[in-house]
């Protein structure tokens, strides 16, 4: 039952892609405030967290998030050599850069997991991004790590029947 | 003896190496002999699994479990040991993260059996004869355990009570952990039997690690020379004392070879190989993507480096198969 | 400033208003400018600002009753220079053409035959298909012919109708092939098979023939391997980047004067020949304006000894059209019935002005017409009309 | 009793904000739905929740209803969250036991979906109310500040901003560039619409700013460095070498006429290259200081080192030192304020216009020096080719307005040409002709000004210049042609004119970007410094104690340059004034107990915050340094570093409640 209402949730034809995003508060979330200003339209499928620096972004929280059901993870930062705090986003671009490597050898396609500069005064980037990635993890379909997790668990449960069967057997 | 408390002993995927380090006790384990009942322990007495079923349910004082789950016997086993047991401690690096059998997750079982029935260079197998899980054997049906899918730590198939880390546990610690359960002093259920810190706290190199570390490369111990008086991980070779818990008393470090992170994270951390990685690679002195990934390259295989022993049990668990 | 092929395919004058162009022609601030720096805008009943201005309101239609995008020659002025970046000549205004022409009560019987002609022998002068790489035969290098020789090649030459067919043109084959055999290319052309291009100015009167010559062509390009094309015509040039992309074209397609250029250092040696000659060059609208070539032609000449560059007045993005594009090749009688002055004519005063020997150029259409010019102003023995790459041929002679 | 009992009340408030939010979120179903989450004991909407009436329902609530929690979804928290804070902690409740939720900015203004609009806020309304449980009480940071002051820049907007601040008894260090302050207004002729003459009103401020006993005016430096942070920046300034002793140099100028060049040869850059001047040079009569220059760029002694130094010699002084060497200042300084100025669109971008291919196509500002007493020809307008135009067309909108240069409108270009063309008739008596796109003429006696040119005659063409050519029907005049449709009476027109002025647009300047990394703020892809809040904080910049004055913001004509100047001067006083200014608490901090001595942290922090404690054999982060980035706690290998408002619970739960994760966790128990 349960399942099924995950699945409905995750892959009908209603299925929105879930996109977590990490805006560094100086640079990618003004410029997400400054799209609204603009009334820049874009997908609504992204739901911000912003952290100070995306410095502050801990990978633990990238892999969090797709394992609770994020189809992909944005992370927003000042262009190189514009962090406010001088070089957070250069930990964060070193840390990415290894991550992606990690995910995709995971089975995770690396496409949904992306790391992008803009600008306190790039508010029309935030609206090019956002779309592109959901169009791109949309071709994708869903990640629903929750529900293959569903799936993983089955063998285990299909089992506790059959051994009930074996016992007999072993008796 | 009847008074003495049941303790039964239990490996799953496993090398072997955790029911050494329970001989490792050396004249201890006297100790431990006199002191309990051993009740099951396959590797070293004759035991069935009916001896174990004959208990009542919660009549076995401790079960040490060591060695990951991934077939359907082990289930079942760990299962059983479950209902007999007042207090499982998982134990070793398998059974709490899935340890190096964990890797295992970084494959889909069909491309196991193929490797290992098929294609690996010392099979010969020109049937590809596969082991079936129910034959007929003169006459009755005979069973073989089924290979799950997925590798498992302990605690996603029973509930844990302890954890006992390593590979395998030190004896100092399995001693301590004898010593708290007969004392009856239960710490708080979940809690893992090492000290709650880092490796580097404990490691004999400590004092010469540099605070302005910047790593321009990455060098493998197999391919080049490690200084034995220097911090190992400022010389470039990825060491996971940083990311792991001590109480090994930094025994890889006193052999000139870097931890491999086998005491698994603090209790601070979700996934061990997420926070090293971050560690590791903000530390990197590289600022353009390319240069970045130049020096990354000298980490071939980042899931096998930084989730030797932790794949199974990290937030990820597993590769996504479509 | 490129127009995304795909937001535009398809578009109708009706459905422009929902593609991103329309959303640019909604930003029109009616300046005027390109108006201002159209050629022939002076004669237009309706120029390129009032046609925006009546598109938003609706009343386009007036438009088509008039012969006003008759006589737009494609030169690109208007949209190069457009603050706001609008794509009249590459969308709006070719829209507007095609529904002209339709509605024109008598087609100017020029420009009539030159789309029979294109339509039944493959190139607008009526000449026989089958008479297309005759000039091979006069050229002092081999050229290879695919139909004969289908090997894959690295360079395709698409030839081109004025240059296979006119003697002037042939004369600037001669040489490009000369260039090409010094420089060790691996080149070779379709011969008989290939048709025209389609000019891209040409094609808009007329989308039918505008397809099946972009499928004709485009099905023989997938009978052989090759890299990529290069022509010595920057209208063909046009038309492939242009047109022909937004039928699924996906070559790769270089003009002949940026492909020497690529390979400048070799050619450099061969140059041996002091010209002394002082000339002026002419930005075609296609290559310079629409492409950005304005620089190459230039280093060109400038590689060749005992030349002295001079510019006209109007040059780069300011270029004057020779009058020959968008159709303006095969209606100069209709012009001079409506009391126009003919671009070439035009031009060729400030060439004169610079007081150069020769006028240098890089599109087999001004030949012709620079020639012609020149002969009407009597100043036919003072300057000489030359394509680049006969000057560098020459350049090449011991 | 309390009703808590030990446990979280959270208060759930959203803000129609007008129709702003409510116009695309359905605030009552998000409101019926946080009523629903745990922990939630108030869930209610409102129509302005930052209005009075909305803060103190929040208070009352907080009282009645012993709220531990307060969430509320407005607009970004940029412009509301201290509001709410406050409301918070006046009701007695710790300021940072709230939360706010973006359902303004990035949620109603940037969706069309009511539906997906209203999905997306109650996700983000659910991470919150799950992350503000994790919320402790926190104190603000305060950092004492300096009192002193650096302006930097020299116009207009530079000199008013120090003279204020000087005038209220602050010291000010002012760092110009150029050999003079005075900037841009001190080349203009005139100031529009009044007329008045621009340096009978500039120097005069200059003059004060030279002798004021509060500025210490350092002219021919630049900034070279900024460290630290609002209340205290370590500023190191170059003051480049003039080859002249400030102290010993009088401004006679015998060192200039005794070069060893004669005659002037070089490019004058204050009269825009239309005079020449030597390698020993006094910029302009009325530079400040009145100091003069040595440029060994041209100076024949640092380009060959072969001369016979006669300007050493001429001065009796020995002000002149040829060997003099950069110096460099060093400051402490509690506020800044950027006023660098702007840079005229360089003509020649607009190929078609012939700017330095005819020689009487000139720039506004070139014509400005043109038509001055003071300039070149004092005042008399003889063009390149030595005659005086009899007709002069001045196009508008060069460079602006336009997407193959800039797409912006200059602001000042319509009424600085509506000046140029009174100034130039006045001096010349020549017929004028504007051709404009649109002429734009907002502002006190602006429009008026616009109607007293017409009525002076000064022609008026609808239309933006498409060519500009030589006219060669006129073979010895050599005039220009000027090409334009009227779009009014909708004809082709081509109009010959002797004198072609380009009103050229304002850009910012080359090395914006290098400025702004200096001074770590931000600034639009063009160049032109953003300021904090459009509205409400037009002088500040995303740095605290950093603010914005004069075009290095945005075009502007003087007297907003000079408001601009005077409000950055208030709130760098109101900062000096209270003495201190309060931070948000997100520093880090590590639990020594966990911390395990690995160093890893220590080179991650550009400020030093981080420390290795030999003796303990453990870290620490001197929180008087730490700024809050987090990039330590995020790379923390044993999870022992922490951050106060963003600690990793708080951010886990974000996440939880962005994914609604509660309903997986059956499914993932094992």
């Amino acid at each position: 039952m349960l399942l099924d209402k995950l699945t409905e949730q995750t892959g009908s034809k209603q299925w929105q892609p879930k996109i977590v995003a990490f805006f560094c508060n100086w640079c990618t979330y003004t410029a997400a405030d400054l799209a609204g200003v603009s009334r820049i339209k874009h997908a609504p499928n992204i739901r911000v967290i912003r952290v100070m620096c995306s410095g502050r972004v801990d990978p633990q929280f990238i892999l969090d998030a797709f394992s609770k059901g994020a189809d992909g993870v944005l992370i927003g930062g000042c262009h190189p050599g514009d962090c406010h705090y001088q070089e957070g986003n250069y930990k964060c671009l070193r840390r990415f850069q290894m991550l992606k490597r990690v995910i995709s050898s995971l089975g995770i396609e690396s496409e949904r997991l992306r790391l992008e500069w803009i600008s306190a005064s790039e508010g029309d980037k935030v609206r090019v991004v956002v779309n592109d990635m959901v169009a791109k993890i949309k071709q994708l379909g869903p990640l629903g790590l929750p529900v293959k997790y569903k799936e993983w668990a089955k063998e285990m449960h299909v089992l506790d029947s059959e051994i009930a069967g074996k016992e007999e057997v072993y008796a | 003896m009847p008074d003495k408390p049941k303790l039964a002993f239990y490996w799953c995927a496993a090398c072997g190496g955790c029911e050494e380090s329970v001989v490792d006790l050396a004249e201890d384990i006297l100790f431990v002999v006199d002191n309990v009942d051993i009740i099951f322990w396959p590797v070293g007495m004759d035991f069935k699994k009916s001896d174990v079923e004959k208990y009542a349910d919660g009549e076995i004082v401790v079960s040490l479990i060591n060695g990951a789950i991934r077939s359907s016997e082990q289930q079942e086993m760990v299962q059983l040991l479950r209902r007999k047991s007042k207090v499982v401690i998982a134990y070793g690096a398998c059974a709490q993260y899935g340890g190096i059998p964990g890797l295992a997750n970084e494959f889909e079982k069909e491309e196991i059996l193929k490797w290992v029935y098929e294609d690996s260079p010392s099979t010969y197998n020109e049937e590809k004869v596969r082991p079936l899980i129910k034959y007929k054997a003169n006459g009755s049906d005979v069973f073989l355990p089924e290979l799950w899918n997925v590798v498992r730590p302990l605690n996603k198939v029973i509930d844990v009570d302890y954890y006992l880390p390593g590979c395998p546990p030190s004896s100092k610690l399995l001693k301590e952990a004898v010593l708290v359960l007969l004392s009856g002093k239960l710490p708080p259920k979940g809690t893992v039997l090492a000290p709650d810190i880092a490796l580097c706290d404990e490691c004999p190199r400590k004092d010469t690690k540099p605070t302005d570390l910047a790593f321009t490369e990455f060098l493998r111990p197999n391919l080049h020379n490690i200084d034995p008086e220097k911090c190992i991980l400022s010389q470039g070779f990825v060491c996971m004392g940083p990311a792991t818990r001590s109480g090994c008393g930094a025994l890889c470090v006193g052999g000139n070879m870097p931890c491999t992170g086998c005491y698994g994270p603090t209790s601070r951390v979700k996934d061990q190989g997420a926070k090293i990685l971050s560690s590791i690679c903000s530390n990197v002195e590289a600022k353009t993507e390319k240069e970045i990934d130049v020096v990354l390259k000298g980490i071939p295989d980042p899931v096998g480096t930084f989730y030797r022993y932790s794949l199974a049990g990290s937030i990820l668990r597993k590769k996504v198969s479509i | 400033m490129i127009v995304e092929l795909d937001a535009i395919r398809g578009v109708s004058l009706d459905t422009i208003y929902d593609s991103p162009e329309g959303k640019l022609i909604q930003t029109c601030i009616q300046c005027g400018t390109c108006s201002g720096t159209c050629p022939y805008g002076e004669y237009m009943e309706y120029p390129p600002r009032r046609i925006i201005k009546l598109l938003q309101h609706g009343l386009v239609d007036k438009v088509f009753d008039t012969d006003s995008m008759l006589k737009c020659v494609n030169c690109y002025a208007c949209m190069m220079k457009c603050p706001r970046e609008i794509h009249l000549t590459e969308v709006l205004l070719q829209l507007v053409k095609e529904q002209t022409v339709i509605k024109l009560p008598v087609v100017p019987p020029e420009l009539q035959k030159a789309l029979e002609n294109n339509y039944r022998y493959g190139n607008p002068m009526g000449e026989s298909g089958r008479k297309r790489a005759n000039w091979v035969q006069t050229s002092s290098v081999p050229i290879r012919i695919l139909s004969q020789n289908p090997e894959p090649v690295d360079v395709l030459w698409f030839v081109e109708s004025y240059p296979a067919f006119h003697p002037r043109g042939q004369d600037t084959c001669r040489a490009i092939a000369k260039i090409l055999n010094a420089l060790g290319v691996d080149f070779a052309i379709l011969g008989n098979e290939e048709k025209s291009a389609g000019e891209c100015g040409l094609l808009s009167w007329e989308s039918g023939l505008a397809e099946a010559l972009v499928d004709y062509n485009m099905a023989i390009f997938s009978k052989y391997k090759f890299n990529r094309i290069i022509t010595s015509d920057p209208h063909a040039l046009d038309a492939f980047n242009f047109r022909y992309r937004m039928y699924g074209f996906k070559g790769s397609i270089t003009h002949i004067v940026p492909f020497i250029i690529e390979n400048i250092d070799k050619l450099k040696p061969m140059l041996h020949k002091t010209l002394g000659y002082s000339v002026t060059y002419h930005d075609s609208c296609c290559l310079g304006r629409h492409n950005g070539y304005y620089d190459e032609p230039r280093a060109l000449l400038k590689a060749i000894p005992g030349i002295k560059l001079i510019e006209m007045v109007h040059n780069r993005i300011n270029t004057l059209c020779c009058g020959g594009g968008g159709g303006g090749m095969w209606l100069d009688t209709y012009f001079k019935s409506q009391n126009m002055e003919r671009l070439s004519d035009r031009r060729i005063k400030e060439a004169i002005d610079t007081g150069a020997d020769v006028l240098a150029v890089a599109c087999p259409y001004e030949i012709p017409r620079f020639e012609d010019a020149l002969k009407v102003a009597g100043y036919d023995k003072k300057m000489v009309v030359r394509d680049i790459m006969e000057l560098v041929s020459e350049a090449m002679e011991d | 009793m309390s009703k808590t009992n030990g446990k979280i009340r959270i208060g759930f408030y959203i803000c129609h904000c007008g129709t702003n939010i409510a116009g695309t979120v359905d605030v009552q179903k998000v409101v019926d739905y946080a009523a629903t989450l745990p922990n939630v004991v108030v869930s209610k909407h409102y129509k302005y929740m930052c209005s009075d009436p909305g803060q103190e329902m929040i208070q009352k609530d907080i009282k009645e209803q012993e709220l531990n929690r307060v969430v509320v979804a407005a607009c970004s928290p940029f412009l509301h969250e201290r509001t709410f804070r406050n409301a918070t902690s006046q009701a007695g409740l710790n300021q940072f036991y709230f939360q706010m939720v973006n359902t303004r900015e990035q949620n109603a203004w940037v969706h069309l979906d009511p539906e997906a609009s209203t999905e997306k806020a109650m996700d983000l309304v659910r991470s919150a109310i799950k992350r503000v449980v994790f919320h402790k009480p926190l104190e603000q940071k305060t950092v004492p500040i300096k009192p002193d002051v650096l302006v930097v820049g020299g116009g207009i907007a530079g000199i008013h901003a120090s003279l204020t601040l000087a005038n209220a008894g602050k010291k000010v260090y002012l760092v110009e560039r150029d050999p003079t302050i005075g900037g841009h207004m001190a080349m203009f002729d005139k100031t529009f619409p009044t007329l008045d003459c621009a340096a009978c009103i500039l120097t005069p401020k200059m003059s004060a700013v030279k002798n004021h006993p509060n500025i210490t005016m350092w002219t021919y430096s630049e900034v070279e460095s900024v460290e630290g942070y609002v209340g205290n920046f370590k500023v190191k300034v170059k003051r480049k070498p003039r080859y002249i002793i400030d102290d010993l140099c009088v401004g006679c100028l015998d060192c200039i006429e005794a070069c060893v060049y004669k005659e002037p040869r070089f490019y004058d850059e204050f009269n825009q290259g239309l005079s020449k001047r030597k390698p020993v040079y006094m910029p302009f009569p009325q530079a400040t200081p009145q100091l003069v220059v040595i440029d060994p760029d041209t100076c024949i002694w640092f380009k060959t080192g072969k001369c016979k130094q006669t300007c050493v010699e001429s001065c009796e002084r020995k002000a002149v030192d040829l060997n003099q060497q950069p110096a460099y200042k060093e400051i402490e300084v509690g506020t800044i304020i950027v006023a660098t100025g702007f840079k005229p669109f360089d003509a020649g971008k607009v190929y078609y216009y012939g700017y330095g291919t005819y020689p009487n196509v000139y720039t506004a500002l070139e014509v400005e020096r043109l038509i001055n007493a003071s300039g070149p020809t004092s005042g008399e307008v003889i063009m390149r080719d030595g005659s005086t135009p009899k007709s002069i067309a001045i196009v508008h909108c060069v460079g602006s307005r336009d997407k193959n240069t800039n797409l912006w409108c200059s602001r000042v270009c319509c009424l600085y040409s509506l000046k140029l063309a009174h100034l130039l008739k006045e001096h010349t008596h020549a017929d004028i002709y504007n051709f404009y796109i649109d002429i734009r003429t907002p502002g006190k006696l602006m429009d008026e000004f616009y109607t007293r040119m017409a009525e002076e005659g000064v022609k008026f063409i609808r239309g933006r210049v498409a060519d500009i050519y030589p006219d060669t029907s006129d073979e010895e005049h050599r005039r220009l042609v000027v090409k334009a449709e009227d779009t009014l009476i909708r004809e082709i027109i081509k109009v010959p004119v002797d004198m072609v002025v380009l009103s050229t647009g304002l850009v910012p300047r080359d090395d914006a970007n290098d400025v702004r990394r200096l001074f770590n703020i931000t600034c639009s892809t063009e160049g032109f410094f953003i300021e904090r809040h459009p509205k409400l904080a037009p002088v500040n910049t995303f740095t605290d104690g950093i603010f914005l004055a004069g075009c290095c913001q945005g075009p502007k004509d003087i007297p907003d340059t000079v408001a601009q100047a005077g409000a950055a001067a208030a709130e760098a006083l109101a900062l000096i004034d209270l003495g201190y200014i309060e931070l948000e608490p997100n520093t880090a901090f590590i639990v020594e107990e966990e911390c395990s001595g690995c160093k890893s942290c220590v080179p991650l922090c550009p400020y030093s915050a981080i420390s290795y404690n030999e003796e303990k054999r453990k870290a620490n982060i001197n929180e008087a340094l730490c700024k809050g980035c987090g990039t330590c706690v995020a790379s923390c290998p044993s999870g022992s570093i922490k951050q106060n408002l963003f600690e990793d619970e708080e951010i886990y739960s974000e996440i939880d409640g962005i994914l609604n994760y509660e309903i997986y966790e059956e499914a993932v128990c094992c």
